[in-house]
C-alpha cells in the first residue's frame, strides 16, 4: 500500500473579479500551491446566474481550490473569514489523502 | 420605424422571444466575448482612422470635457433619485448610479449606425470620448456608497486596475490609437474583418444580448415597478441633458445625438466588474437588470430616435 | 466527380482521416457551436429573402405538407426494419428510427450549395419545411418506444420545450422570419457575413463534423453489419420516396431533391438531445453513429447525387 | 480556529438536457443552493465521449454539486433514486466542512 | 435512508498531452470509469500557467477523476508513484459515499 | 519601419503592453485556438494553390531536404551553446534546443507578408517545408536528452503520435494537399474567408500572441540574461546560415529569406506539447519563454527584415 498523508483541499467559490486579492491572499497566508476551475452557472438565495460573458463576465463565477496543511488551512481560512459575509463566498473543506505530502 | 426592422434589432428582439419562451438556445460564452472584443476592436480603428483623416479639433477637447462632467454628475442625480423614487438603499443606490453615469458600448455602435445611414455620422472622436466615460462613474459611485457605509477588506489597488485597465476600456482605447497610427491606408488590408463584417457580426452579439437581458428580466428579484420607471427616465433625462449641451457645443447633429446616447447609455460591462469587487453587497442582479434588461432595449428601441429628433431641433 | 472534389467535402475528409490516424486535432467545441449556431442563421435569413422575393405560394404549402406526414411515418417504418432486421430491441429501435424521420441541417445546406451550382436551386421555402421536419418525428418515436414500455420519471414539459424550443428549430425559424422580414435589401450590409463567408465557415464545420464522425465511428460500441446496412438503406429508400413525392407535386428540380434530401437525412441535433431525455436508456453512442458517422457521409457522397439524378429522371 | 459545521456535498454527473428537471427536482426537495461545473471526456461501462458541439451537446454532460444538510441530502437522494438507473446518474456523497453553517 | 457504499475518489491534475498516456495506464489497471475536468489557470512551485492556446495547449491542465474500490484505489496509485515525480502530478485521494456502489 | 506600423505588429504591442500593465485583458482560449486553426487551414490553402498553379519543381525537394538538415543540426549547435554559455543542464537545454530546431508558424506567416508586400513573395512550397521542419527537432532534441539521462516512463507511442499527428501539422499538410487538389477555381467560394479575412484575423491572434508572451516574460523565473541573450543569438545565426543556404541554392529573394525565418524561427506549437510528454523535467515556463517571449517578437521586429536584407546582398 502507498504512503499518503492527510492534508485538507479547501475550495472557494467567488466571483471572477475577486480572484486576483483572494489568490494574494492566499499566499500571504502560506498557500503554496493552487488551482482554478471554471463553473457554469448556479442558483442560490440571490437568485440564479449563469456564466454570460456579454456582461465581460461579471457574473460569471470560479472555485479556486488548495491543498494545504491543517495549519495552513487555519491561518487562512482565518484570513478569509472577514471577506465571506461580505463578498459571499462559499467555502468548504475536505479531508483528502495526498502522495508525496511534503510538496504541500 | 424602418430602423426597427434592421436585421440587428431583429435579432435582439428574437434572443429576446427566445430567452422569454424558455428556449434552450444559448451562444457559447467564448463566441460573447470574442464578440464583444471583436467589436472594441472594429469601432477603435474606426474612430481613430476618423480621427487620423481629420486631425484632432478642439471640438475633441470640448467634447471629452463634457462627457467627463456629465459621466462624473450623472451619479449624483441618478443616487438621490434611487434612494427616494427608487427606495434603495444607500449601497444599491450607488451601484446602480454609477451604471448610468458609465456608458453602453453597443448602445453607441447602434446610435453610430443610425446616424451613419440617416447622413448625420458623428465625429470619429467620439469613440474616445466614449472610452473616457467607461471608468469615472465607478469612483463617483464607490465614493458615493462610502460617505455611509465602512468596509473591512480594501481591494484598493486591484480595484483602480479593474477599472483603469479595464480589458474593453484598453482594446477600446489601444485600437483607437492604432487607428490613429495606421491612418486610411494601414486599415485596408484589414478593412473586411473590421468593416465589412461589422455588421453582421453585430447581429449575432444583439441575438445574444436579447437572450441575456431577457434571462436577466425574467429572474430579476427586486426589479420593482419603481425601479423600472427610473430604468426609463434616467436615459430620457440624461440623453436629453447630453444632446443638449452637444447642441450648445456647436456641434453637428450627429455629434450631439451621440453625446445624448452616451449620457443615456448604462454600462454592463466595466462598472459590474468593479462593482462585484469594490461594493459587493449591491445588488448583481439587480444592477444589471436595470442597465440591460430595461434600459438598453428602451434606448434601442426609442431612445436613440428620440435624441436624433431633439438634436435635430436644436441643431 | 466534380463535387467530391470540393474543399467542403475535402475538408469532411480531412477531418475524418485525422481521427482515423488517432491526431489530437480538434475543433474547440464553443467554435463548433459557434459554427453551427452561424450555419442556422445564414441558412434561415436566406429562405427567408428568397420567399419574400417570390411571395408565397401554394407549393410552400403542399411541400411543409409533404415533409410533415414523411417526418411522421418514416420513423414507423423504420422501426419496423430496426426490430426485424436490425434485431434491435424496442427503445433503441424507436430511439433510431425518430432520428431518420428528422433531418440533418448540414446535409441539407451541401444539396443547397450543389444543385444551386448546377444551375437548379431549390425554392426558398424549403427552409422552412426543413425547421418543420426537425420535430414531429421525436414524439413518434417516443409513442413508438412507450408503447412497449413503461417509464417511471416523466419530464413531460420539459421535453416538449426541449423539442420544440430547441434552439437550433427556434433559430432556422427566427432567421427565416427576420429574412422575410428585411428581404434583399436589408440583407445586403450583413451579407459579407452571412452570404460572402458561408462556403470557408461550412469548411471548417464540416472539417470538425469529419473529425466528431469518424470518432464516433472509432468508438461505436453496439454497431452491428446489420445497423450499417440500415443506415445506408434508409436514405436511399426514404430519399427515393421523398423525391418521388417532390416530383409528384410538380416541384421543380431543385426542389424535388431537396424533399428527397430531407427525408433521406438523419438528425444529429435536434433529436440526440430529445432522445437524452425522453428515453434514456437508447443507446446515445448507437443512434449518433448510425445518423452521423454512416448516413451523413453517405448523403453527402453517394445520396444527394443520387437523389439528384432521380429528380431529373421524373421531373 | 475558525468554526466549521460538516455538511454533505452531493456530486451528480448527468447530460446536459436532464440538468433542467434534475435542478427543479432538487429544489423541490429541500436544496437551497447549487452550482453546476462543465466537464471534457469521460469513459465508462457505455464506452468513451468527449463534449462535442456538433452534436448540439446531446453527448455533453455535467457536473452538479450542492451543498446541504444531512436530512436535506437523505430527502433528495431518495427522490434522485428512481432516476439513477434510467438515466445511469453518477452520484457521490462527500462529507465536508463548512463556514458559516446556516447558510446551507 | 438511502443505501450507501465507501469509495475513494481519485483527482490527478496533469498537463493536457499525458491524458491519454494516463488514462490507459488507469484502464490497465482496472479503472472501469473517468471523468475529465477542465481548469482556468493555477500556481506552485514551478511558478503560475493559465490556459493558453495559443501554444496550443501544451501549457493546459486537466483533472482525471475516478472513482473506484479501495483495491483499485491502491493498484492504480502504485502503478501510478514511479510518474509523480517525473510529471509533477497532483494526486488527492478523497473518502466518498456512492449509491448503486457495484457500479464503480 | 514601415513594417513596425502595420497593424499587425500594432496589436502584438498592444496586447503586449495591456498584459505589462496587468489589465484584465484576455482573449477567450477557444477563440485563440480557432484562430490558430483557421491560420494553418488558410497558409495550407494557400501553398497548396501556389504549387497546384506552378507545379512541383525541383527546388521543392532542394528546399525540402534544406529545411530538414537544418532541423535536425540546428539542435545540436543549440544544445552545446545552452550547456556551455547558458548554463542549463542536460534536459533543459535539450529542450530548449528543440524548439530552435523546429519553427514558428506565425513568425513564418509575418515574413510571407512582408516579402508578398515588398513584391517578392516566397514559393508556395515554402509550406510544406515549414510543415516538414515542425517535428524532426523533437527526435533530435529527445536523443540529446536520454544521451546523459534514463528514464523511467516510456510513453513511446504516444509520444510518436503526438509528434508526427499532432494537430497543427496534420490541418497544415491537410489543407496543403486540398489547395493542390482544388487549385484557383476551386478556392474561389472559400476565398472571402480564408484569403480575404486573414490580415485582420491575423491581428486578433497577435493581440492575443502579444498578451500571452509578454505575461510569458513577466512569470519567468528562470530566464538568466545569458539565456535572453542565446534568445537573440540563435534566431541571428540560424537565420544567416538559412538564408545563406537558400541564396546558394539559387532560391529568389522571398524564397531564400524564407529559408532563414523558417531556421531562424521557434516552435511554441508543437514542440512544448511533445516535451511536456517526453521530457517532463524540461521547464516549460523556460522555453515557452525564450520561444515565445523573447525569440519571437525578436523576429517579428528585428529578424525578418534583416534576413530580407541578407537574401537581397547575397540572391
Ligand atoms: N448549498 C450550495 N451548494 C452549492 N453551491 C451553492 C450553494 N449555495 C450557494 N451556492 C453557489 O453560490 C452562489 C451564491 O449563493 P447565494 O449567495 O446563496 O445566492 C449560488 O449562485 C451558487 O452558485
Ligand atoms: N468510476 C467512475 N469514476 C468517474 N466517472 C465515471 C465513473 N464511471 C462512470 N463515470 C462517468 O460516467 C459516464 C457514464 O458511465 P457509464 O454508464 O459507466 O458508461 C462515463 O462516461 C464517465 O464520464
Ligand atoms: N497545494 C496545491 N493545491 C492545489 N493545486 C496545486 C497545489 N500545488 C500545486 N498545484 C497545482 O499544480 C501545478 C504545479 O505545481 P508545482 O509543481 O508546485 O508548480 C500548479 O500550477 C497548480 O495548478
Ligand atoms: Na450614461
Ligand atoms: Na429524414
Ligand atoms: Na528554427
Amino acid at each position: 500500500m502507498i504512503k499518503t498523508t492527510t492534508r485538507k483541499k479547501i475550495e472557494i467559490l467567488m466571483d471572477v473579479p475577486l480572484l486576483r486579492s483572494l489568490r494574494d491572499l492566499a499566499i500571504k497566508n502560506g498557500v503554496r500551491g493552487y488551482t482554478v476551475l471554471p463553473t457554469l452557472a448556479g442558483g442560490g438565495d440571490q437568485g440564479r446566474w449563469r456564466d454570460d460573458q456579454v456582461t465581460g463576465g461579471a457574473g460569471s463565477k470560479v472555485v479556486f481550490a488548495t491543498i494545504v496543511k491543517e495549519d495552513t488551512a487555519d491561518r487562512f481560512l482565518t484570513a478569509l473569514e472577514p471577506l465571506l459575509d461580505e463578498y459571499s463566498l462559499i467555502v468548504t473543506i475536505t479531508t483528502v489523502e495526498v502522495i508525496r505530502g511534503d510538496n504541500f | 420605424m424602418e430602423t426597427l426592422l434592421s436585421p440587428v434589432i431583429l435579432f435582439f428582439v428574437l434572443g429576446a422571444l427566445a430567452a422569454f419562451a424558455k428556449s434552450d438556445l444559448s451562444i457559447p460564452e467564448p463566441l460573447s466575448k470574442a464578440l464583444s472584443l471583436y467589436l472594441m476592436c472594429a469601432i477603435g480603428l474606426k474612430g481613430g482612422i476618423l480621427v487620423s483623416d481629420n486631425g484632432m479639433t478642439v471640438d475633441l477637447f470640448l467634447a471629452a470635457i463634457a462627457g467627463l462632467v456629465l459621466s462624473c454628475l450623472i451619479p449624483i442625480g441618478a443616487f438621490a433619485l434611487l434612494r427616494s423614487f427608487g427606495k434603495l438603499e444607500t449601497t444599491n443606490a450607488a451601484a446602480v448610479a454609477a451604471h448610468y453615469g458609465s456608458v453602453s458600448v453597443v448602445t453607441f455602435v447602434a446610435g453610430n449606425q443610425l446616424l451613419t445611414d440617416a447622413g448625420t455620422p458623428p465625429a470619429g472622436y467620439m469613440i474616445a470620448v466614449l472610452a473616457l466615460m467607461e471608468t469615472p462613474a465607478i469612483i463617483v459611485g464607490i465614493f458615493l456608497a462610502r460617505r455611509n457605509t465602512g468596509q473591512a477588506f480594501q481591494p484598493g489597488q486591484d480595484l483602480l486596475r479593474e477599472t483603469l485597465l479595464n480589458g474593453s476600456v484598453v482594446l477600446l482605447l489601444g485600437s483607437f490609437i492604432i487607428g490613429l497610427i495606421i491612418g486610411k491606408d494601414g486599415f485596408a488590408p484589414v478593412s473586411p474583418v473590421f468593416e465589412t463584417g461589422f455588421t453582421g457580426l453585430l447581429c449575432l452579439f444583439l441575438l445574444d444580448m436579447g437572450l441575456v437581458a431577457a434571462r436577466r428580466l425574467r429572474h430579476a428579484r427586486n426589479l420593482t415597478l419603481r425601479l423600472v420607471t427610473l430604468a426609463i427616465v434616467f436615459p430620457i433625462v440624461n440623453g436629453t441633458i447630453g444632446t443638449t449641451i452637444g447642441a450648445m457645443l456647436g456641434f453637428d447633429i450627429g455629434t450631439a445625438t451621440t453625446l445624448g446616447i452616451l449620457a443615456a447609455s448604462a454600462s454592463y460591462i466595466a462598472v459590474p466588474a468593479a462593482m462585484r469587487l469594490a461594493l459587493p453587497k449591491a445588488d448583481a442582479g439587480l444592477y444589471l437588470a436595470m442597465s440591460l434588461a430595461v434600459t438598453f432595449p428602451f434606448n434601442i428601441i426609442v431612445g436613440i430616435p428620440f435624441y436624433t429628433m431633439l438634436a435635430k431641433l436644436m441643431v
